[in-house]
């Protein structure tokens, strides 16, 4: 079994017009920006895959990644908790303009329901939210004596993850604080996309140290120096 | 030729629809022998509920390391490429539907997909370990079974008698005379031993059979 | 910040009467046998800590670990998936005279519940159990199109655990398939105590390699060569 | 000695409550502060919801690692004993209770505990972040803020007029004039400014303050 491919354009193929995709990251740690920046090759030569609901604990930040998804117009709706970043612009403008649509989710009930979509949670109760805005028309209840609300699981078409290593069973490690939200979406989309910094042979990553199984990954494309989104940004670059 | 499968054969044939690369999750027992008969040029990947992906067989007798068991507590070795995990991740592997095959044994199975493998009734101590979760688990769960009870009555039935460990679970059933798929409520007959006439099978059978134009012929080799 | 305590009996000296208390390992990989046999020792001196709930996927073999707590009289109910073993008969003998209380709940249910209630999340749904015995008096409900099971977090007083590595700040390591229910139980435990077969400094172990951290872990006691319970019962040895 | 607090003073007057070895959230911004004045012999481990526990301070410029950032995207060190998760179980820690201090900013803060931190009404992009899982995390939950806006109210109110982060989470709020403990849904005065009057300090405070007998003085170092 060798999930890796040779094509960054072949990684990302399966994602289609109104998919729900996961982009792993949180601020630059963790941001896959090659293979985002592939998907948006695809859509200039082809105008697909567009009205991708896209989940990530932010929406963008400058001119590169999602930012640059939401500028080239393949971006419906964004799922995160922190739509604000160093340049914002890009969600900003299309939001203000009534052109993306937003779904706001405090942080640890985004990650809760991405780690129920992947296990097989339908839904919860977290004391998050309770009493607040973003509760309004959830189902709520109390458990010994403390209010709760219900959440749904989120799940994915696609998830699009950045890993340090992989195997060729898909396998994964993460370098540092890049790890973040990318083992919960790995898990939750039915097909799962990883840019690795390296590729391995199964056996060269200890079974103590794989933070993601294989049975999560569908597909590895090796990207050797990988770019970083806060570098990027940090450098005013815009892509394309 | 044998009026029934062996255990080892019926294994077997389960193996055989086993693809190249699926993650399965083999029950405690009976089950575990299918591992034994994968096709040449296939490997599947094994999931254990005690938290291990891509194991493989028993070591050698004194060489076992306890701290490397299966879900029945049985010593097993790595295979390269496996991983350790925690026992809320690996159920989260089952009950997320990311496991391809999921193989069991059973006392009963239903017409309508009902399984119940984990309960003889109210006597002895229960005990039902990972069997309510596999149920829900992989997108495919199969069972294998002897065709019949030791004392001859039906193991396929109309609806289960004894507790359930799963409503609507199974989707196909490996026996000692038959392949059989579940499909809207129905036992839909796939394959039977050559030698055995439907009338036969369905007499041994305690729901209706669907016998679609063309069935298969259940031939394993001996083992 | 140093979490190492110097004896097995003080490192148990949290447990009182009527607790509940969850125990690592599953089978004979990770029961950290030192640990509950200073809690016997305990007992066997002082008639205390008695009544207590044992959480643990199975309900003791033997005549060691759980089996000899049972034996000795400890143990007012198991919380448990699958309460039999090579050698049950403590808890059958106990249980048939009605004199041992018996939660039987699905293996992964069990660890979910767990999990929950380090996760501070009160209760959630799963498939596992719908229209079975075990599921009988528990609410229902049904999300897009197929019914689930609510269940309940749990919690412990006390956890004891076994890790491979500690270091004196309590992050953790597991050896191979000793993990399994330890992350969670150190998590959902009020105080958890960790047998290790090392102690090591702070910074010994690489952040990326740290299963469980710090912050669940509240006294580590070092048992240098721990005894594994697979080994003890196969040698028909009987505690105390 | 001046008539405020400075901010930095704040910060090092809710330092003060931190005890050694205790696990802290400091929120993104002006709490972040709290860090720098942990008093001698005393050390906090700070946890960050993006999945590092025992970070350290920021790098020297140009040694940053942008894949070792805080909650605020800002670039972090690591402490011995760091570890890293992901961020589901980065908010098991918060959500279960496994911190012993948050400490936020805030807009408002009622008598009732309730906390308004992060929306300042329907203009503009709304973001919550972490701060509505932070308010139920921690065994304490503190706030550190001006006792007044910057056009002079109270931002120590009744009942919170702008939408809510967390309902009754408050425990503890650290002004720039006062330490005042929530309890039964009232403010209790705990310490003021010596310089400050009762009535001074009741006149920019949007809710009755319950004096106890013995009140302390709220005395930081000049920094």
């Amino acid at each position: 079994m060798d999930k890796t491919v040779d094509s960054l354009a072949t990684a990302v193929a399966r994602v289609e017009d109104g998919m729900v995709v996961m982009i792993g990251g949180f601020g630059g740690a963790g941001a896959p920006i090659e293979l985002i920046h592939a998907l948006i090759d695809r859509f200039v030569a082809t105008g697909s895959p567009g009205k991708l609901t896209v989940v990530n604990n932010n929406a963008g930040n400058g001119r590169i990644g999602i930012a640059a998804m939401i500028d080239a117009g393949m971006v419906a709706k964004m799922v995160c908790s922190f739509p604000r970043s160093s340049d914002p612009r890009a969600f900003t403008e299309r939001y203000q303009a009534g052109e993306i649509a937003l779904e706001l989710v405090p942080q640890g009930t985004l990650a809760e329901r991405i780690r129920a979509g992947g296990a097989g949670i339908p839904a919860f109760y977290t004391p998050s939210s309770y009493g607040t805005d973003l509760a309004v028309g959830k189902p709520v209840a109390e458990f010994d004596g403390r209010m709760y609300v219900q959440e749904r699981w989120l799940k994915a078409d696609v998830a699009l993850i950045k890993a340090e290593l992989a195997d060729r069973q898909g396998n994964l490690t993460y370098r540092k604080a890049a790890r973040n939200f990318s083992p919960l979406m790995a898990a939750a989309a039915g097909f799962t996309v990883v840019q690795a910094t390296r590729v391995v042979e199964p056996g060269s990553i200890d079974a103590e140290q794989v933070i993601t199984p294989g049975l999560f990954v569908d597909a590895i494309v090796e990207v050797a120096n990988p770019q970083q989104e806060e570098a990027l940004i940090r450098a005013g670059v815009a892509y394309p | 030729m044998s009026t029934r499968l062996s255990n080892a054969q019926i294994a077997w044939r389960a193996a055989q629809d086993i693809e190249d690369g699926a993650y399965v999750n083999l029950g405690i027992g009976f089950p575990e022998m299918v591992a034994r008969f994968q096709p040449p040029g296939r490997q599947a990947i094994f999931h254990t509920e005690n938290g291990i992906l891509n194991f493989g067989e028993a070591p050698p007798e004194g060489e076992e390391d306890w701290d490397l068991i299966n879900a029945g507590k049985r010593a097993v070795t790595l295979r390269p490429g496996a991983a350790f995990f925690h026992h809320a991740d690996s159920f989260a592997m089952v009950r997320g539907g990311h496991l391809d095959v999921a193989i069991l044994g059973t006392y009963e199975v239903a017409e309508n997909g009902d399984l119940a493998n984990w309960s003889t009734g109210p006597k002895g101590v229960p005990a039902v370990g990972g069997a309510m979760d596999l149920v829900h688990g992989a997108k495919r769960v199969a069972v294998i079974t002897d065709h019949v009870t030791k004392d001859g009555r039906p193991k396929l039935v109309q609806r289960c008698s004894l507790p359930l460990t799963g409503v609507g679970c199974v989707t196909r059933v490996y026996t000692s005379l038959a392949v059989i798929d579940i499909e809207n409520q129905r036992f839909v007959l796939r394959e039977k031993l050559p030698q055995l006439s439907l009338d036969e099978l369905q007499a041994m059978t305690g729901a209706e059979l669907v016998v679609p134009d063309s069935i298969g012929a259940l031939i394993a080799p001996e083992i």
